[in-house]
């Protein structure tokens, strides 16, 4: 299949699975409450919804930002969407593609927390300032990470690391990445940003109807996307299997991380920092094994 | 109208997310609001979510009788849900004033409210639906919402009696009384009867 | 490890949640639902509206009848009605789904005839009122009451004076 | 008037204006904190005003009621408030609401009433109709308070906050995610109770307003307005209504608790500890249903006994739910607590020092977290608790984890009454409806509701009416420690610390109240900011 075709696929699958995948994870969480649960397509029925609502602007927004903050966002991920291979196993690849894939996930953060300054609601700023402090902590970690994973794997390019060579500094760099994947998940106990009970969803508090949606979307293809980079770097294998041994490791993984989520509170902004900070320990370890050549 | 509320119906069908707006109730309501989202009722397989901020509702559960301080504060909080919207008014304080309908620091209830809404800030009543309870139990909110959504058609209808008969029948009724007591029918007054 | 035993417990209870309003929900025998008025019986004596703590029930005149208004959204299911009515006309059934757009549903009339006092023809009593009060009190006393209360009150006076047939109307 | 009642669990002392002050410090060197104070018109009766101060006195087990009066010409009485600061809101109340002035208060402003309210009219003389509504005045808004500098930000929770599930607003002052300083702001809730019951209610309809004070722990509310008028009636309460009034009050310490065990885990970011206790708690709201006919207002209540008797069917069917509730409450709290993460929110933080405990006057759970033994069922026994065993946990690490310690206790302690209870209720008559109602006789009523103690004060009036009535709940006294407790901690815990007292806004509503804590003029305008914020 042609490269842009099988680019097409992907994206529409990740589109189309992303919400359903938050779905799968709502399913299991309320299992593990002892509940029923919504039906699996209830993220998509919350986004068709508010998709068809009209999104509100608050009066002492800067408007342009404010209307424009989903889009790029969901944009953002979007294009991102287009490098990683997912359902498919071809996409468009470039030399930098990962580095590319890594600021554009953060753009999408950073506009969420830009939507939020827009909104001028006190709540909306202290989650924004949540999110850019959590945001600085993630990079660092990332950084090492990253770097290490390249160094092991000779490049930058996705289409080097996919599947990653069977080395120490890999499984490591596996392992922390795993960790990150569930971070900037936004997953309790990270999710500072939008914790509900202190700051009513942090930035997003403002936004309505489209925006909203778009808002949403843009959370859960990102992280399906991350999911899929963590799939990627371990799946040796090419072809009908691979899609289906993806899809099928997308919905365990998932499910663990949904049981994760479940069971913790939330951390305060500051030990979550703190964390990150410490986590970076793991991302040098990683690192120092790949230049080491192990 | 009708129309609005099947557009609506349509729109909330499997999902609807509800802002909680307490306008001075005693905490029953609010807690038995939370308690349909606990796993005995969970609500979330409706499709319901309670969410904190209004612009992200499409329906309000209001309860509390609206305390006079709460008053303008509530208004706002039922603009800031964009159209269409619809409330919830849920417990007797929202359904008809509750307990202290009349007195000098409450409104009385969402009629109250609708009409100083109308009076006062120009506002249009949204559609509501009116689930009394002191507090309604779990499954009497489900059951509302479940107007709402138009899932059921809803059983509570206006009761009026009006007795039949007319003036005869007093006459036949002092007949069965008197019959009772083994008197004749009459009115006359006896006077010399004691203790009269 | 308390978060692993708490997983293993949830998932050891499994579902807890019911299937309403798809599947029916039981409630007890004397669950406080619904009031309702039995008009059959009722006579109109007001005593559940003053004992009705948030006045839900309210006993007014129009006229030839006397109303008996119940109002449900008002009504905060405390039984007392039911323990001060005299008759048993008013009990609360286990009936919890009220829920209605329609603010008219919510209320229920009980309109009884009253009963023109014989001396001034104001009307002062329903029939069904005044007909458990003829049976419950002695024959004279009886006559005395087709006379609404004030007429009641100077009546007394009138026969000491001689003033003859009471039954002028 | 002028009398004094030297027995029972309260005693009715007329001081003059000039030595109350002597009285009250000599009660507070004693042990004695201040429960609560209402203003009365007794213009109709004997053309005064008076002030009725309850001060608890747990040691000897009795209530000092201190009775002053003024003229009507001149309604000013000497402030207690610099010798007894928990004084100052009871005071101020008694001014916002009847118009009685105190000398020397150093902070009398509103307190109750929304600001727009016209000067000189107070609701709760009787010369004012409880269903008056007044069109509000413009231009009585006050000094904004000044805690703004370059680096503060103001973080306004509420009116409307998910955590708060009540309309009540907190500011809190923030620098860089520390809080520097918070302000309270209640007085959304007020609903006119007070004035509704002397005017439109009847003596047992006012059971069911007390309820109404709150959702939550209502059946306290009316058992301690029912102990008052029984105390002021001098009635005499079957034993088995004392023992189903107590089984009920346990019932629903029960589910309060287990509600506030949810609703902190939740607060904690872990819901799934609040599926957890909620799922358990359902068992406990079974059992009220059960017994009453209500999962919440149980509306048992009514002077001289109770309205509803317990078929030997309905107890065997209550234990076994009360056996399901506390195993699976057992087993969810002692895996809770397990949870390191959860417990490091709550250790250390929100800390209110003995020592300021005492002097606020705090009570119930937040009380006995900092070291304070004190509990109304053991200090002034009422209902059954005089028959039954039970222990007063105390813990004295002044944090929200201690609070939390305590609430666990106390939960098993109750489940063990409520099978005391069970297990040996008396036989015999529900109610007592043979009594007769004094003119004018004052009684007090208190229990010890699931956030602490609960007062009531009554007057009886004639013709099956009160003539004052006077609840004071819990959270009265706890509100004012929230500030101390908040400030210098991370904005992140702030919901855990307010939750930590288990506010009831509704119950404090009752009358309502403001305060900076600090003494700080309030503004309303602050108020509207939220959800102006919200809007278009």
């Amino acid at each position: 299949m042609m490269p842009e075709l099988s680019t097409l696929v992907n994206v529409v699958f990740v589109v189309l699975f992303a919400p359903l995948l938050d779905g799968i994870e709502r399913k299991v969480k309320a299992r593990l409450q002892t509940r029923q649960g919504p039906p699996v397509l209830q993220s998509w029925y919350d986004l068709i919804k508010l998709l068809k609502r009209p999104s509100v602007e608050p009066s002492g927004s800067f408007g342009w930002l404010f209307r424009l903050a989903p889009a790029v966002a969901l944009s953002s991920v979007l294009l991102a969407s287009t490098f990683v291979p997912s359902l498919l196993a071809r996409s468009m690849g470039f030399w930098g593609d990962l580095i590319a894939f890594v600021y554009l996930l953060a753009l999408a953060s950073l506009f969420l927390a830009l939507g939020g300054f827009a909104s001028c609601n006190p709540y909306a700023q202290i989650g924004s300032h949540r999110e850019i402090s959590l945001l600085m902590a993630e990079e660092f970690s990332l950084a090492f990470i990253v770097a290490g994973l390249a160094v092991s794997a000779g490049g930058l390019a996705f289409s080097a690391m996919f599947p990653l060579p069977l080395k120490a500094s890999s499984v490591v760099g596996v392992l922390a990445f795993a960790v990150m994947v569930y971070v900037s998940g936004a997953r309790v106990p990270f999710d500072v940003a939008e914790a509900e009970p202190e700051i009513v969803e942090g930035p997003l508090i403002e936004f309505s109807g489209r925006s909203l949606g778009l808002m949403k979307l843009t959370a859960y293809v990102r992280r399906l996307l991350l999911f899929t980079v963590l799939l990627n770097f371990v799946i040796p294998f090419g072809g009908v299997l691979r899609s289906s041994v993806y899809v099928a490791a997308l919905l365990v993984l998932s499910a663990v991380y949904a049981a994760f989520e479940a069971y913790f509170g939330r951390f305060r902004t500051a030990d979550a920092v703190r964390f990150l900070k410490r986590f970076a320990a793991a991302g040098f370890v990683c690192w120092l094994l790949a230049v080491l050549g192990w | 109208m009708e129309t609005r509320v099947e557009d609506y119906r349509k729109l909330v069908k499997r999902s609807l997310w509800v802002f909680h707006l307490n306008s001075g109730s005693c905490n029953g309501c609010d807690i038995e609001i939370l308690n349909v989202f606990a796993p005995r009722n969970d609500v979330e397989r409706l499709g319901i979510k309670l969410v904190g901020s209004p612009r992200h509702a499409d329906a309000i559960a209001l309860t509390g009788p609206v305390t006079r301080e709460c008053l303008p504060k509530v208004v706002d909080a039922i603009k800031a849900v964009p159209e269409p919207k619809i409330v919830l008014a849920i417990g007797a304080c929202a359904c008809g004033g509750g307990i202290w309908y009349d007195t000098y620091s409450v409104v009385g209830g969402v009629k109250e409210l609708y009409r100083i809404m109308k009076e006062e800030y120009g506002m249009e009543a949204p559609p509501t639906v009116f689930i009394p309870g002191c507090p309604p139990k779990p499954e009497a909110i489900i059951y509302g919402v479940a107007v709402a959504k138009g899932m059921i058609e809803p059983k509570q209808r206006r009761m009026v009696y009006v007795e039949e008969g007319g003036g005869d029948e007093l006459a036949r009724m002092l007949e069965e009384v008197n019959g009772l007591r083994h008197f004749s029918a009459g009115f006359k007054v006896r006077r010399d009867v004691n203790g009269t | 490890m308390g978060r692993i035993k708490l997983m293993g417990l949830a998932v050891s209870i499994g579902k807890v949640t019911e299937r309403y309003p798809f599947a029916p929900v039981e409630v007890p025998d004397d669950y406080r639902g619904k009031p309702v008025i039995d008009p059959g019986i009722c006579t109109g004596c007001g005593a559940c509206a003053s004992a009705c703590p948030p006045q839900a029930i309210q006993v007014k005149e129009e006229g030839e009848f006397r109303v008996v208004h119940l109002f449900l959204g008002r009504c905060i299911f405390c039984g007392r009605c039911q323990d001060v009515c005299p008759e048993g006309a008013i009990r609360l059934t286990t009936e919890f789904e009220l829920a209605t757009p329609n603010h008219d549903d919510l209320h229920q009339f009980v309109r009884l005839r009253m009963v023109r006092c014989v001396r001034c023809g104001r009307p002062f009593d329903t029939y069904r009122h005044l007909v458990r009060s003829l049976r419950e009190v002695p024959f004279i006393e009886g006559e005395r009451l087709l006379l609404c209360p004030e007429c009641r009150a100077k009546a007394p006076l009138d026969w000491l004076e001689g003033g003859g047939d009471g039954n002028e109307g | 008037m002028g009398r004094s009642t030297l027995e029972g669990r309260f005693r009715v002392i007329d001081v003059s204006p000039d030595e109350v002050a002597e009285v009250v410090r000599e009660l507070f060197e004693d042990g004695c904190y201040y429960a609560t104070g209402m203003g009365v018109d007794e213009r109709p009766l004997n053309g005064r005003f008076a002030v009725y101060h309850a001060i608890n006195c747990p040691k000897r087990g009795v209530y000092v009621i201190l009775r002053l009066t003024a003229p009507e010409n001149r309604p000013s009485v000497p402030s207690i408030t610099p010798v007894l600061r928990g004084a100052e809101w009871a005071e101020r109340e008694a001014h916002d609401m009847v118009g009685v002035t105190f000398e020397n208060h150093p902070n009398l402003e509103r307190l109750i009433l929304p600001e727009d309210w016209p000067d000189g009219v107070y609701p709760l003389r009787k010369d004012f109709p409880y269903n008056r509504k007044m069109a509000g005045t413009e231009g009585t808004a006050g000094v904004r308070g000044e805690r703004h500098d370059e680096a503060t930000m103001s973080v306004p929770l509420g009116p409307y906050h998910p955590l708060l599930h009540e309309p009540e607003y907190f500011e809190l002052y923030v620098r860089e995610d520390r809080i520097v300083g918070a302000d309270y702001r209640g007085f959304h809730v007020h609903r006119g109770m007070e004035k509704l019951a002397e005017s439109r209610m009847t003596l047992n309809q006012i059971p069911f307003l007390a309820e109404r004070i709150c959702g939550i722990c209502g059946c306290t509310h009316s058992a301690a307005y029912c102990q008052a008028v029984e105390e002021a009636a001098g009635v005499e309460v079957p034993e088995r209504a004392l023992y189903i009034r107590s089984l009920m009050l346990e019932v629903e310490r029960i589910h309060s608790h287990l509600l506030w065990f949810g609703v902190a885990c939740h607060l904690l970011g872990f819901d799934s500890g609040f599926m957890h206790f909620w799922r358990a708690r359902e068992y406990v709201m079974d059992i009220a249903e059960l017994i009453t006919g209500n999962r919440k207002t149980y509306g048992i209540n009514l002077v001289g006994g109770v309205r509803r008797d317990l078929s030997g069917e309905k107890i065997q069917k209550t234990l076994k739910l009360l056996e399901l509730a506390e195993g699976e409450s057992r087993e969810v709290i002692d895996n809770v607590v397990g949870m390191k993460e959860l417990i490091a929110r709550m250790e250390g933080v929100g800390v209110l020092r003995r020592k300021d405990a005492r002097e606020i006057g705090v009570v119930g759970p937040v009380a006995r977290a900092s070291g304070i033994d004190t509990d109304v069922r053991r200090d002034h026994p009422y209902a059954a608790y005089g028959d039954l065993d039970f222990k007063v946990p105390v813990y004295r690490g002044c944090d929200v984890l201690s609070r939390f310690l305590v609430r666990v206790d106390e939960t098993f302690e109750s489940f063990s009454l409520v099978r005391q209870i069970l297990e040996n209720l008396p036989d015999g008559e529900i109610i007592n409806e043979e009594y007769s109602l004094p003119y004018m006789e004052f009684g007090l009523g208190s229990t010890e509701a699931p956030r602490g103690e609960d007062v009531h004060m009554v007057l009886t009036g004639g013709e099956n009416q009160v003539y004052r009535w006077h609840p004071r709940a819990p959270t009265y006294n706890n509100l004012p420690a929230v500030p101390l407790m908040l400030e210098g901690e991370d904005v992140a815990d702030a919901p855990i610390i307010i939750a930590s007292i288990d506010p009831c806004f509704s119950c404090t509503d009752h009358v309502s109240i403001v305060d900076a804590g600090s003494g700080r003029v309030l503004w309303r305008g602050p108020l509207l900011e939220g959800v102006e914020r919200l809007r278009r």
